[in-house]
């Protein structure tokens, strides 16, 4: 983004085609946020590039950043995609959606593999512990013992993928709510300077399949059970830190890649989000307590990404000339004496 | 004729068969390539054939060398020669041997040899590797040097060119060329000394084979990919196609450097599995890379749904079918052209894809440029056919040849190009009538330039759309694209007799098999007129062809004639005439059993 | 015939199409079955097809209900009666109305009805509904019972046969029965006491369906394979197959305990995937039980890879794809006939698969038992192919009827088997001469009874193989066995003219559209044979009947000519004759279409 | 097994086909202690039955076993296929062997569904870092940084099974290496007692692509590395159990499922296997130390198995009659009469 030429944005240049999810549906409001923290970052629409699978959640893409480029690929096979997209141009920030069937069930190793190949982009999982839009099976991210019409009662533990995140030796793992907007757009605005694999697992309630009393990813279990980590607020590398502005010793903060600030507001007790071994006890304790723990839990921000480990130009791949890609025919000679 | 030149008493010169009957992992591969080399160097026509088990040590295994001063490549059925080194296969091995022909053994196998039409030749294997200076660890590995000497000198392989092709293999380091010449020139020598030539085979040096060199289909696929400008590689270890990879991974550095930065062109990733590995092809192709995979059978099955995802999307990319017996894990280290069929509808719903077919390992290497330009030529998927037997057997080919055209680099909009049409565009508009539509890459900043690629019902803007009439006008346009392609893709070699009412029709591997059947069938008095197939879908030549013959067989190595099979789906009209011959026990078709089938045919 | 019928001024009597246009996820779907319950009950024939978005709330879809006193049961092209309940839609639909047609629509629209060759009805939805006495929440859903009552008095609806529908719908419910009804009832009033019919359509009724019931083909499906035994249930949801498993959920528990301890004798499993549920269906089979799954085309293009290892492992197990439309993930709410090619040849390799193709929806349940006999017996896949035409829309259609066949489970020896062989068998062993080998099932105690079942090459005693004629042998005995199995699957229906030298030949959902358009073709004056495949691979009368005929029209539901090419294969000598009549646009084919491409096909 | 009736065993009642593996592969250790652990606990072989993907360790059931049914699957994809064999007939114990491009690359997606599943069977990875059968390419339990021949040196972060089958909620996790055969022994004995999915992460050196100096899945490493939790032994159900032969507080007891002990002799410190905390922590450990630690990681012997959970009667399904299976005629009358 180093290079872009400052232009003002309006709101309206991050906006997509309207949606055609459900009213009040979890995965509405999380692209509204995606679309918040893009203007509010003032990044070039045509410098993110958007990838899903399928699903309710993957079709949200079309509902936001209608200028950036996007590719709406096959259930749980996003990762792949995006993968291979990214390296045709290293400087576009990748951002995939993904759904819990998506991401933990059909898709649980590409993520996984995603996850441990630290891939520079945002993977948002829109976690509605059902599949929306094959009519409400379980996924396989829904609670044992969760009871769905036509499904019977759900017979295995639920997969947690900000822990499965971690195992893979992601760099970047958030948990929050789609009833939290305010946290929702601050971490996508991190992630979005991350440089490498960011994990989002996002509550995002399936208002017609999910959203009953008691289900683990309801609305009413998200307000009741919600506990946030920390008061998270993004600073971007061109304004000017105050930290000045908090109270000695309340908040903590992580510098980034890009030079921008994570700033991190303690509220009960100060958590460490760069300790992977505090951010797997957190998930454990949420576990057992049955707590919905939200916000930034682990965060390495300087471990070098795949595309760091390609040694590749500055100049995008796809935009090299043919005589960058096709060697000499003199090269073709000495290759045919090597022959033998 | 060859079989004029067996009469009895006469020397047999350059026309024969080796086998070197080993165990795996016992480290006679270099051996045997030695002596491949050297007959090469000598300027005889060759072949070799390694016929090995899905595993990694201890089984038994045979390497071929087919000696053909006519050129013939085909593998035959029999052996001539038998150099039998492994005590477990010995009983079977024998019986192969052709009557007259010869077998060389170590001294100290205790096996009886019950042929007496067949000359013998006791090697003193142990003895002698345990004269050479070696380190113990090793002496194993070069007692295969034994046979080399000898066979050498009873074959009459000139020693320098067993020098030379150990100064190749080596890569010019003097201390391994040295130890394992060594042991050749001793045994060499301790048959010079110790044995009588009984037998007739003898090699004899030929002119030069200027303009050929001698590789396998991997690296030729693997360099002909380079010299096509690949970008992205993403690939998932399998047998017979993990050395096409291996191969870029090896080369790429060295000739893929970005002229000004010295940085890399290209980046080639070892996925997790063919899911992902096809998974990220199409993501690169989609950004507007060269973008391919290699794989065999079991792989792509695995990227069937993808595979439909690219039709439908129109991206282009590449996929190497290494064939291999199927189905199911089948036999991984036979050769087969069995996937045809498969990759050429590959994906649910109606599907149709674009197959090269190279038909030698040099024409591996034209494929693996061709390939690119043709994909982004024509927004879609090209899978090139190739097989075990050209993928990882060694041929004699001709030179590779550079690009006679430029990068094709298909219908791209930058952001000049938007300028230019105010904007003015959409993803899967038909603007110029030949039904391929013009697309925009990821990173283009013009903000009319992006689109939302997707394997689900879209209009012309790409965008979704359940529309009746827009889905099927869609897959409408998908076909005559195709019928475009028909007039891009390589067209048939045809080989004309004059006006003979039967023809042969064959492609890939089969051909130098073919080839060598319609010699001998003519030289027998039966002509048959000859089309090489290189590619799917088939231009109007093809059709011609089959038009004006009367009996066509089609000759391929699968068990359900499936190239036949797509012919007559392709023409209806003459499925009548098409007859299918083929088999397929893992082995390439050999001449003698495409004849045998053949007469029997005509005989009905 | 209905054409005559049509003439002016008269009534038109059981012979029409009722459209319903409404918002997805606005509860349309119990007023619309009311309806077509509602006419079954009066005797009439009718089918009712739901075309859909593929969303969960908020978009245009509709209702089409067939009236049709003769019983056709095809998709007609446009409506005669359109109820819009969808301001979205509401210009274009009216575009689908027969001139003379009839339009009911909420009178709060704003919208200009720019027809006049149309009769119009404005209903009092928000009035009427606000007048009932439920709770805000359901008004908008109930609002629905609006049109039903005003529907029902405009054609002669019996409301009694209403109350029956709402009956069922809840299940005896009697709040919501109510609820719903009084809404229903109010409307009928209101239009009878406000609206004076000027259109021509009307209900009547005949004499009572006997024999008939009304369900779809999921629902059948899963029915016929709890009467065929199913034990195992491997599924992924997909649109359309979803519901056939969660039919399976539903009526395994009432009808399949175990009467003696009345525990489950089956087993459910939701998979992370279709590679998994397929692979758990295969390991069922191989372990002895009914097994199967059900998916939709990109579930089978990733089953692609196992289904290619129980093709060569022989194991048996039961595939439903309920096709929609690709390629990719294409339409996933709209029908095709498109994957037939696909699931013949699923796997690498040469492999050749056993498809079932349902005609009716009875025959989904049919082919529901008969598809375990089947694959137990020839050891093997069977793939029932049905679509979202079947699978989820509702038709009358015959009564189930019980299996008149005991359960076939093939060859299978047990510790007493092989006590009585002396333990001398071999998996792979043809000792029959059907090419059919016997099996021996996990937890037999035998000491001799296991086997390693593999994917990669065997002998005839399971045992790891490279060898080339073990290779090829068995891979002739599978082509032997698939032969064998001609004559076991169910042949194809017939129906002849007499001496016609025309004739048609279709299969599965399409039927309908075809008995239609041969009958009002007959009519006409131009006759046809009509032949309806039920399985592949084919039996000899498939290849008679071709073979008697001179032009032979193959109509199907798919861009390609999927079955003609099928067809074209097995029987190139009568290829120039097979003439391909398909097309998709994600309707399932109106005998209309059909018969205008015939008759272009017979101008030419 | 409870039915069987008593047989002597000879040993050579377990063993298999000769191998083809190479020799020193620690494939062919793991498949000795196979037949050992099955020859001393008395198991029908015909009660057994295997499963494997595909690779060198999965050619190996063909080694093991010769009275045993088994399935020699697709890479990568076994789990699937034992989980639907099993239910053929619950009596049989499933042995899985996979390696871990079977596992941990192209499995990973069914074999953590498997786990999550808690299937009862056991899972035996037979992990060396590499692809064995198609000649030394990366795995992903390959370490960052290794280097092979022909493929360079490895850039990802390596998979830890057994983390992974922890997160994932495994019932029973254990570690062990091919140069420990008598721990290999013991775990695979517990394994098959335990009702529930058992995981067991063994390190077998592929001597042929792995084997060098260093490398994390070599001899010499495991020799050099290996830090036992504890000696483990196994004490079947029907053995008199004699604990007082050890010193008083010097073992740790396990009860399993079917009765039987497990015994966990205390080396260092005591290491409580039934907390799964303490579990991932000590893997955290391991990884960050380069520390081999092996023995019985977690085990949790009281959860309902994923069989348990389908109410299934004591006849094994494949050996239901044919009136067990069909309703009656007159059921379907009913079910006719339902269909309007
Ligand atoms: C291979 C394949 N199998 C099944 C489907 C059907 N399918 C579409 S979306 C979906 C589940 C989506 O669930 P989730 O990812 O949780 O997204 P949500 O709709 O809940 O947002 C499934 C199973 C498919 N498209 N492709
Ligand atoms: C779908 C598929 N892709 C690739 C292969 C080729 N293949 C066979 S074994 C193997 C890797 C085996 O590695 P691992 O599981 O670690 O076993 P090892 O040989 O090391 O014991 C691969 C990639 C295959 N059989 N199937
Ligand atoms: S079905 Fe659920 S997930 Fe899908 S759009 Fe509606 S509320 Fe959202
Ligand atoms: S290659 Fe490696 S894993 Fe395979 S058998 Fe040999 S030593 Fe074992
Ligand atoms: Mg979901
Ligand atoms: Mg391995």
């Amino acid at each position: 983004m180093e290079q872009n030429i400052p232009i003002e944005y309006v709101k309206g240049d991050f906006r997509g085609l309207p949606s055609t999810l459900c009213q009040g549906c979890g995965h509405n409001s999380i692209s509204s946020q995606i679309i918040s923290a893009c203007f509010e970052l003032g990044i070039q629409p045509e410098k993110v590039i958007k990838f899903s699978g399928i699903g309710c959640s993957s079709k949200s893409p079309t509902y936001f950043l209608s200028r950036s480029f996007g590719f709406n690929g096959l259930h749980g096979r996003m990762p792949s995609l995006a993968l291979g997209t990214l390296f045709a141009d290293t400087s576009l920030k990748g951002i995939g959606i993904s759904g819990d069937g998506d991401t933990a069930s059909i898709g649980m190793g590409q993520f996984k593999h995603l996850v441990r190949r630290n891939m520079p982009m945002v993977y948002i999982v829109e976690n509605n512990g059902v599949y929306g839009l094959t009519k409400g099976q379980f996924s396989a991210t829904a609670e044992k013992g969760l009871m769905l019409k036509k499904q019977g009662s759900n017979p295995y533990l639920p997969v947690d993928i900000a822990m499965e995140a971690l195992v893979s030796n992601a760099t970047f793992v958030a948990r929050s709510f789609a009833g939290d907007p305010k946290q929702v757009k601050e971490l996508i605005k991190a992630a979005l300077s991350h440089n490498g694999i960011a994990v989002i697992d996002i509550i995002s309630p399936c208002v017609t399949f999910n959203n009953q009393e008691g289900s683990l990813h309801s609305y009413n279990w998200g307000k009741d059970r919600e506990a946030p980590l920390h008061e998270i607020s993004f600073i971007p590398p061109r304004d000017e830190i105050m930290v000045e502005d908090f109270e000695e010793g309340s908040v903590r903060e992580v510098t980034m890649h890009d030079g921008s600030l994570v700033i991190l507001k303690k509220l009960e007790n100060d958590y460490d989000p760069t300790d992977r071994w505090q951010a797997l006890r957190i998930l454990e304790d949420a576990q057992r307590n049955n707590w919905m723990t939200t916000g930034l839990l682990y965060i390495k921000p300087d471990i070098p990404s795949l595309v760091d480990m390609y040694d590749l130009p500055e100049q995008p791949l796809n935009r090299m000339k043919p005589n960058q890609l096709r060697p000499e025919e003199r090269v073709l000679n000495e290759v045919n004496a090597m022959m033998f | 004729m060859s079989s004029t030149q067996k009469e009895a008493g006469k020397d047999i010169v350059n026309d024969f068969c080796i086998t070197f009957a080993t165990v795996n992992g016992s480290g006679s591969q270099t051996a045997n390539i030695t002596i491949l080399r050297a007959l090469f160097k000598m300027g005889i026509p060759i072949s070799g054939k390694n016929k090995f088990p899905s595993n990694i040590q201890g089984l038994p295994t045979w390497y071929s060398i087919r000696v053909s001063k006519d050129g013939y490549l085909g593998r035959l059925e029999e052996d001539d020669i038998l150099i039998c080194m492994n005590p477990a296969s010995f009983e079977k091995d024998l019986a192969f041997i052709n009557p007259g022909g010869v077998l060389f053994y170590p001294d100290d196998f205790k096996h009886p040899i019950n042929r007496d039409d067949i000359i013998t030749y006791p090697m003193p294997v142990k003895a002698l590797a345990k004269e050479a200076d070696v380190s113990p660890a090793l002496r194993d590995y070069i007692a295969n040097m034994v046979y080399v000497g000898m066979l050498a000198k009873m074959l009459g392989i000139d020693m320098t060119a067993i020098l030379e092709a150990l100064d190749f293999q080596f890569k010019g380091k003097q201390k391994a060329i040295d130890s394992n010449y060594i042991v050749a020139k001793s045994a060499y020598e301790w048959a010079a000394a110790n044995l009588e030539k009984k037998d007739r085979y003898v090699v004899k040096r030929m002119k030069p084979l200027d303009g050929y060199i001698m590789t396998d289909g991997n690296t030729a696929g693997a360099l002909g990919s380079i010299f096509g400008g690949v970008q992205f590689v993403a690939w998932y270890p399998i047998t017979p196609a993990s050395t096409l990879p291996e191969a870029l991974i090896e080369y790429l550095p060295q000739f893929r450097k970005d002229p000004e930065t010295g940085k890399n062109t290209y980046a080639v990733v070892q996925a997790e599995d063919e899911l992902a590995s096809i998974g990220m092809v199409i993501g690169a192709g989609f950004g507007g890379l060269r973008a391919m995979t290699a794989t065999s059978g079991p792989g792509l099955s695995l990227m069937t749904e993808y595979a439909g995802l690219a039709y439908y999307a129109e991206v282009p990319s590449v996929i190497w079918d290494v064939q291999r017996v199927g189905p199911s894990t089948g036999l991984p280290t036979r050769t087969a052209q069995s996937d045809m069929m498969m990759a050429y509808t590959l994906g649910h719903g109606d599907t149709q894809h674009i197959l090269l077919i190279p038909g030698s390992v040099t024409e591996c290497f034209e494929f693996g440029w061709k390939s690119f330009d043709l994909a982004e030529r024509l927004q879609t998927l090209v899978f090139v056919m190739t097989d075990l037997d050209f993928g990882m057997n060694q041929w004699m080919t001709k030179n590779f040849e550079y690009p006679d055209q430029p990068l094709d680099r298909g219908k791209i909009l930058w952001e000049a190009d938007l300028e230019r049409l105010d904007g003015v565009w959409g993803r899967y508009v038909d603007v110029d009538g030949d039904a391929i539509p013009y697309r925009t890459l990821p990173g283009n900043l013009d903000p009319r330039s992006a689109y939302m690629a997707r394997g689900t019902g879209h209009d012309n803007h790409a965008q979704y759309s359940e529309d009746p009439e827009v889905w099927e006008a869609n897959m409408d346009r998908l076909i005559r694209k195709y019928n475009i392609a028909r007039s891009l893709v390589p067209g048939p070699i045809i080989e004309q007799e004059g006006s003979v009412k039967w023809a042969l029709i064959t492609y890939g591997s089969s051909d130098p098999a073919v080839q060598e059947a319609r010699a001998k069938l003519k030289a027998d008095g039966k002509k048959f007129n000859y089309l090489r197939l290189r590619a799917v879908p088939f231009c109007d030549d093809v059709k011609n062809f089959i038009a004006s013959h009367d009996t066509v067989y089609v000759v391929e190595n699968n068990r359900d004639g499936q190239m036949n099979q797509i012919l007559q789906m392709a023409y209806p009209q003459f499925a009548g005439k098409l007859v299918s011959i083929a088999h397929n026990d893992g082995l390439p078709l050999s001449a003698k059993w495409i004849m045998r089938t053949i007469m029997a045919q005509e005989a009905k």
